[in-house]
């Protein structure tokens, strides 16, 4: 801090100290400001959000068909930040599915849809009447359960604002409401000033801030006479009046107005022993606290040239912007925009079903002549209108130069998050370039890429570290092989009959193979595969124990099969036929092995699988061959060859032991071959008729 | 109820009504009562070149623009080709040869703006560029002003401009140097040439200015020239069209500097009103340096930008090897921008109190 | 001929002395920088997908140090190639297409009703991304999965899918391409 | 790595920064001189003028008129050949921490004899182009080379890529001198006689007269500006001839590797 002063007495001065840049948009605002404050109608339906407010979701409490009361917790918070939701009418849980969200994507999230009953029956208020004593865990508990959130725009949950960890020396009341349009905050303090004060009450008791600052923006006399009338007696409550520029309601920029200290950069208000909430929030807060109520209406601004009857409403969380549009008329020109929120910082809406949650403060239809939409945009030129409007003193034409190109390293050291993605560059850019969008792209990208990179980091450890595993169990399955061979010698030179027999097995052996190497070449795959059986058999009787052996046995003959089918697709398709043929001899390979080594029954049930495995593979090989002959194949055929495949699987099972897991696991085999077969056959059809349509 | 959503489209929705074209065509308003002048002063010449400037500038920008297969059409109407070839216009003397128009503006606009990529990504300012290469290449030409039309022994129709530019001569057959012949059979320069000849003749400052291309502030037509490009100028900063810090500082500089060497040699100085009412200062600080592409975009930086080139532009009038020097100044502090950039890059909110 | 052999003599001093100070300074001033290899196996995404032509993203770092093109990487895409290109100094290039396309990040997705519990996927996995055990159905780790791909051809029953990875509205991009109007009621 | 020419390529295409000693004697081990690919190399891929941007100073400096280009060419060429020449023969003998000055100290004992050789038999040529001579020791394509290549390969395949370096460097250095000239004065071989003798000075064309030289063509900036454009052209016949590869070439599938086994 730059002076000796403290903050409270620099404060206490009354100064105001301003910031640098800002713009100065239309207001517009006495559009909607004109009228108390109306009713919203009561809607057939609501759409409530499970999620509100920045942070986590909760947990759904209600189910499908549940009858609901206004104000009944819908939802109960979940670890971490988090608040409930409550049925902002009586009637019943209609659908829980995603729905088009109060977001600028308007990505669907989850959300409870509510028929109303048009009773509008409420479960009874809950007020917390000691509110002042002394220990305020139970009060902050309360303010939660009643779900309040910052009704300023982000939705912050305010339990944990109201509650802060520091020591909290000052409390700001946010109504500046700089953005045109809007006058939700107003018209809420022209006629709930007394409530918004004890709110404010409330909040000054649960901080623990010494003092209060009250911001509202000059163009709002009545409600800075009403609001200075209403805290008259409260010496603990300065409002200060801060003239009109936008963004001055941003809370950075209304802490440097007031206090002329600035949040640093990555830090937050709370550093600075400052805490801010909107003026709807400790309107909000009273009603909860004293009232009993939880947050299931606020004020929402329906405004705009096109509105015909532009005014302010009490609206319920879950409304349709739909509903609200229709009760206050509208009158659309061409390619009419909606925007939810004002029209610097708002975003279009995308469907009218989208529903007004907590953040919600207005719905704007503006006029094309009044709030011009964005042309084409040109080259910058450098002017540096928007450095001279950026209130946090960026060099918006660098970022933009430097978001094109994507250097993020220049767009940080460039500062580009502390951009608070107010618009005013944007606004006054006379190249009408979307420098926010530009922004927002980028951000996005740098969190992205971020993210990247420590996940390439984390795959990059898991890779090694299971790369050190397998090196690892190498060595200790080399170990053991070593060791058995070891024993094996032993017994082996205490057995001699036994060692005869081993010699022998390879004698035979050998005498097979050189048989076959004189075989005629063409046949050469064939017999190769006779070989492997062989030597499956031949080994088996050696270190198998019976079951396997037959396991081994089903092996070989849907091997021999696959073979004979693959024969037959090199004849028809060489090319096709090939990786087959080697893709599948490693399946089958690995059953020998198994076949060949510790004996579990897990084991022979997995030889069984690959077996079946095998066979669908097989089947699969035979369908590709049998392509350019059966151009015209049609279902019957399919049917057909599943028949067979059944069998097929029926044969294999005969043999194999019949666990009922087991057949069970073949059939679904099975019929995923059969799928796959089907699948061919469609693409194969689809080839055939794109052919024609060449022809 | 019926209504068109919009695309996805970012915040903000509004926008100042004020675009890039709007800019550039108010920029060549604003030069009206300098050109005014100018054209009182040295007559049609001004408007040909203008014209051939213009078109060359646009013919060139077509050109690349559909060689680099850009919107022709929508490019053009930003005005800023115009606006590039209307400042040379204004730059070079009225009466020089047309391929001294053609090959400026031709440079400036093909190599200076195109090829650095176009409107927003040249380094330097086309017109002075394309100045500077006319004035190194063709020296003789560029120097070649004619003498007001008051002190001009032979008046110029706008014939005679016409074939001057074209022909080198005038329809009753007079080259340019005859023209350049005052009322008394000397041959005349502008002012600043002028002085900086005789001062390399050993004459004091003051008896150069007895000659009767002088009055009592600077030269005779200079001065109401400078004076209508500073009302342009000051027109422009009312409009918001330029900010003030480039101009002011730049005066500031120059004024300074002249004033501290007046004041210590009177006799090898010109005065600093002299100097801010001769050659193309005010058309400098108003209309050259002020471009947005080329000079320094940060507050503190336009200052810098704005003094560095008032002190150029001293210096090479009073030590330099040619008698003005606003387009080298302006050259110069263009290169200087990106480090001028990055030394007065403003801290952003959040950056000060670290700590 | 003195004067020769005096030049060449000072020559020979002078080398004698300079060669002894750029020795010493070469053991005394060796810089023990980070090895080139790790430094480019830093900006490989890791998804150890082969599609490069070298089993993982070490071996490609390490064939990038000794001068392979660094154009290879289809899941790092366009950003991994500047990167690379602004380490090795040199101009950055379009994506060889022999290697692959950039797609959009994907992750496995397990048919788990499909699954037969084979464990071929699991050990295909480079990363240690789906869990399951024999017999038992498998599934894949979101998370952790790279979208490689490799476990999707030794899948004998053709199970796993590689669908778009999942996105939130936190990374949600405001992206230049605007979606198409449409006429609500 | 595969072939040599894929190695003579990554050492030039990497400027050799990045290389690390292993690789750079890994690639020792595996050379098989092609000559096609040092021409091509220094030729056009690499140019070292326009590629490598190397040797601008006397390349911008003396380019005002083709016969100062053309000497300038030749006494560097004539280094470069001899100088990698010589670094390539004594590589063995060089330990990598001084090989900078020895490499110097090479280049500039040649450069010492063209330099007494040219104020022998060119005066003219030798007054004309100044200090540009003895800074061909400075010229960074010399010592590039010498780095880059020389010190790697075998003597024949090192004098070969000097000479195809030289040439490279020559063709831009005259393209460049050549146009100054017609933009700057509207002549050709002016100053012929001082290259060859007198009666070269009949060599001389006049191709057009101006009233006003266009003097910046013959100025510095001239010589930058006539230099872009080079580049470009290169450029822009690069990438012509790359599009054209793109149309015509099938598109092949590169081998994947596969990371893990399945078995």
């Amino acid at each position: 801090m730059q002076s000796d002063l403290t903050l409270l007495e620099q404060v206490k001065s009354g100064k105001i100290w301003g910031f640098p840049g800002g713009i100065h948009p239309p207001e517009r605002k006495h559009l909607s400001n004109q009228t108390p404050i109306a009713q919203a109608n009561l809607a057939t339906h609501y759409y409530v959000p499970v999620k509100q407010h920045s942070g986590k979701e909760g947990e759904v409490l209600v189910k499908l068909g549940d009858k609901v009361l206004k104000g009944q917790p819908l939802t109960k918070p979940s670890t971490g930040l988090s608040l409930p939701v409550h049925a902002p009418t009586s009637g019943e849980v209609k659908e829980i599915k995603p729905h088009i969200s109060a977001h600028a994507s308007g990505a669907p999230e989850l959300t409870l849809i509510i028929e109303a009953d048009g009773k509008d029956d409420s479960v009874p208020a809950q007020p917390f009447n000691d509110w002042q004593a002394p220990e305020t865990d139970a009060l902050i508990e309360h303010i939660k359960s009643m779900g309040i959130a910052g009704l300023g725009g982000a939705a912050f949950p305010t339990y944990i604002k109201a509650h802060p960890a520091h020591d909290i020396e000052l409390l700001i009341i946010n109504a500046v409401e700089c953005e045109p349009y809007i006058t939700a905050d107003d018209v809420l303090m022209r006629y709930h000033a007394e409530e918004i004060i004890e709110g404010v009450e409330i909040l000054l008791h649960t901080t623990g801030a010494k003092l209060c600052l009250f911001a509202i923006e000059d163009n709002k006399p009545e409600a800075i006479e009403v609001i200075k009338k209403a805290c008259e007696h409260k010496n603990n409550i300065d409002v200060r009046v801060v003239p009109t520029k936008y963004p001055s309601g941003g809370e950075k920029q209304l802490i440097q107005l007031l206090t002329s200290q600035q949040v640093p950069s990555k830090k937050l208000p709370i550093d600075l022993s400052i805490v801010m909430q909107n003026v709807g929030t400790a309107f909000a807060i009273k009603k909860a606290v004293i009232d009993g109520l939880p947050l299931t209406e606020r004020v929402v601004t329906v405004t705009g040239e096109s509105i015909t009857n532009p005014q302010n409403l009490w609206t319920k969380l879950g409304t349709t912007v739909e509903d609200l549009v229709a009760q206050c008329g509208i009158t659309a020109e061409k390619d009419q925009r909606l925007i939810m929120g004002g029209p610097m910082m708002g975003f279009n809406i995308l469907d009218s079903q989208m529903p007004v949650v907590k953040a919600t403060n207005c719905i704007l239809a503006p006029s094309k002549y009044h709030v011009p939409p964005r042309g084409v945009e040109q080259a910058c030129i450098r002017c540096g209108d928007c450095a001279a409007a950026c209130p946090a003193e960026l060099l918006p034409q660098q970022l933009l130069w430097y978001s094109k190109s994507q250097e993020h390293e220049k767009l940080e050291e460039y500062d580009l998050f502390d951009c608070i993605e107010c618009g005013a560059c944007a606004y006054v850019c006379p190249s009408q370039i979307p420098l926010v969008q530009y922004y927002r792209n980028s951000k996005a990208e740098i969190r992205q890429a971020e993210e990247d990179k420590a996940k390439a980091e984390k795959a990059r450890i898991r890779f090694e570290q299971r790369q050190a595993r397998l090196e690892r169990e190498k060595q200790a399955r080399l170990k053991r092989h070593q060791e058995a061979a070891e024993r094996r010698r032993q017994a082996l030179n205490q057995d001699d009959s036994a060692k005869d027999k081993i010699a022998a097995a390879l004698a035979r052996a050998k005498a097979k193979k050189q048989q076959q190497s004189e075989a005629p070449k063409e046949t050469g795959k064939l017999e190769d595969t006779s070989t492997a059986v062989d030597n499956s058999t031949d080994a088996a009787p050696n270190q198998a124990i019976d079951p396997k052996d037959k396991v081994a046995a089903a092996i070989a003959r849907a091997k021999a099969k696959k073979e004979q089918k693959a024969k037959q697709a090199l004849e028809n398709s060489k090319s096709e036929q090939a990786p087959y043929a080697e893709s599948k001899s490693s399946p089958t390979h690995e059953a020998q092995e198994q076949a060949t080594d510790e004996k579990t029954p897990e084991q022979i049930k997995k030889e069984r699988v690959a077996a079946a495995i095998a066979k669908a593979k097989a089947k699969k090989a035979k369908e590709s061959s049998n392509e350019n002959e059966q151009a015209a194949a049609d279902k019957s055929t399919m049917t057909e060859e599943s028949i067979t495949d059944k069998q097929d699987v029926d044969a294999s099972e005969s043999q194999a032991l019949k666990t009922p897991e087991q057949i069970k696991k073949e059939k679904v085999a099975a019929a995923i071959a059969k799928a796959k077969a089907k699948k061919q056959q469609a693409k194969h059809n689809a080839d055939t008729l794109t052919e024609q349509g060449n022809e | 109820m019926k209504f068109m959503s919009n695309a996805l489209m970012s915040s903000p929705h509004g926008r100042v009504r004020q675009s890039t074209n709007q800019v550039m065509r108010q920029v060549m308003y604003a030069t009206a009562a300098g050109l005014a002048a100018q054209l009182i002063f040295f007559g049609w010449g001004v408007l040909i070149q203008i014209a051939l400037c213009v078109t060359v500038a646009l013919l060139a920008e077509a050109l690349v623009l559909s060689l680099r297969e850009k919107p022709v059409r929508a490019t053009l109407s930003d005005g800023s080709a115009i606006l590039t070839g209307l400042l040379l216009a204004l730059s070079i003397p009225p009466l020089a040869p047309w391929w001294i128009a053609v090959i400026g503006t031709a440079f400036s606009i093909i190599i200076v703006k195109q090829m650095y990529g176009g409107l927003g990504f040249n380094l330097f300012n086309p017109a002075m560029a394309g100045y500077v290469v006319l004035l190194i290449s063709f020296p003789v030409a560029m120097t070649n002003w004619q003498p007001p039309a008051e002190l001009m022994a032979q008046s110029i129709t706008y014939l005679d401009a016409i074939t001057i530019i074209f022909t080198d001569f005038t329809i009753d057959g007079y080259s340019m140097s005859q023209l350049k012949l005052g009322v008394d059979g000397i041959s005349m320069a502008t002012p600043l040439d002028n002085f900086k000849t005789q001062l390399g003749q050993g004459f004091t400052a003051s008896e150069i200015t007895q000659a009767p291309i002088y009055n009592e502030h600077a030269g005779i037509g200079w001065q109401w020239i400078n004076l209508g490009y500073l009302a342009g100028g000051l027109w422009l900063l009312k409009n918001g069209i330029i900010r003030w810090h480039i101009p002011l500082s730049l005066l500031a500089s120059l004024t300074t500097c002249s004033f501290l060497y007046y004041a210590i040699n009177p006799d090898l100085g010109l005065t600093p009103v002299a100097h801010l009412l001769s050659g193309a200062t005010m058309f400098a600080a108003f209309f050259i340096a002020t471009d947005p592409v080329s000079a320094s975009t940060t507050v503190k930086g336009r200052i810098w930008f704005g003094a560095v080139i008032g002190v150029l532009i001293f210096v090479i009038r009073q030590w330099g090897g040619y008698p003005d020097g606003v387009a080298f100044a302006v050259l110069l502090a263009n290169m200087m921008v990106p480090l001028i950039d990055y030394y007065t890059k403003p801290t952003a909110y959040g950056h000060k109190a670290r700590g | 001929m003195s004067i020769i052999f005096y030049s060449l003599l000072a020559l020979a001093v002078l080398a004698l002395i300079f060669g002894a100070v750029l020795g010493f300074a070469s053991i005394k001033y060796k810089v023990e920088s980070d090895p080139l290899v790790d430094q480019i196996d830093a900006l490989l995404p890791q998804t150890q997908c082969g599609q490069c032509g070298y089993p993982g993203c070490k071996p490609y770092a390490e064939a990038i140090a000794n001068g392979d093109e660094i154009n290879k990487c289809p899941p790092g895409g366009e950003a991994t190639i500047k990167n690379l290109a602004d380490l090795m100094g040199v101009e950055p290039k379009s994506l060889d297409e022999a290697h692959g396309e950039e797609d959009v990040k994907k992750v496995a997705y397990i048919r788990e009703d499909e699954c037969i519990g084979c464990t071929k996927c699991i050990q295909a996995c480079p990363v240690d991304a789906i869990l399951g055990a024999s017999k038992l159905m498998h599934t894949v780790i979101v998370d952790e999965c790279t979208g490689c791909d490799l476990c999707v051809d030794p899948c004998p029953v053709d199970c796993i899918d590689m669908v778009p990875a999942p996105s939130n509205n936190k990374y949600w991009k405001w992206d230049q391409v605007l979606i198409p109007t449409k006429t609500i009621n | 790595m595969t072939t040599t020419s894929t190695s003579v390529d990554h050492n030039v295409d990497n400027q050799d920064s990045v290389l690390e000693p292993e690789s750079v004697e890994q690639s020792t081990d595996i050379v098989v001189t092609n000559w096609k690919e040092i021409s091509w190399q220094g030729l056009w891929k690499n140019n070292p003028a326009l590629v490598q941007l190397l040797g601008l100073c006397p390349l911008l400096a003396v380019t005002n008129t083709f016969i100062n280009a053309l000497g300038l060419a030749l006494a560097t060429m004539l280094v470069l050949i001899v100088s990698n020449l010589t670094i390539s023969l004594v590589q063995q003998w060089v330990t990598k921490e001084i090989r900078i000055p020895v490499f110097i100290m090479i280049i500039a004992s040649f450069v010492t004899m063209i330099e007494l050789l040219m104020n022998a038999y060119t005066y003219g040529l030798y007054l004309s182009l100044g200090i540009f001579i003895p800074l061909i020791v400075t010229n960074c394509a010399i010592i590039g080379r010498a780095e880059a290549f020389a010190s790697k390969n075998p003597p024949k395949a090192a004098a070969f890529d000097g000479l195809m370096m030289g040439l490279g460097f020559a063709v831009i250095l005259l393209l460049l001198g050549g146009s100054r000239e017609i933009l700057g004065q509207g002549t050709l071989f002016d100053g012929a006689q001082l290259l060859f003798g007198d009666w070269a000075t009949a060599l001389r064309i006049e191709i057009f007269q101006f009233d006003q030289q266009f003097l910046l063509a013959i100025l510095p900036p001239g010589a930058f500006i006539g230099m872009g454009f080079i580049i470009a052209g290169k450029n822009y016949l690069d990438h012509k001839h790359e599009q054209k590869q793109k149309a015509q070439g099938e598109k092949h599938k590169a081998q994947r590797a596969r990371v893990t086994t399945v078995n």
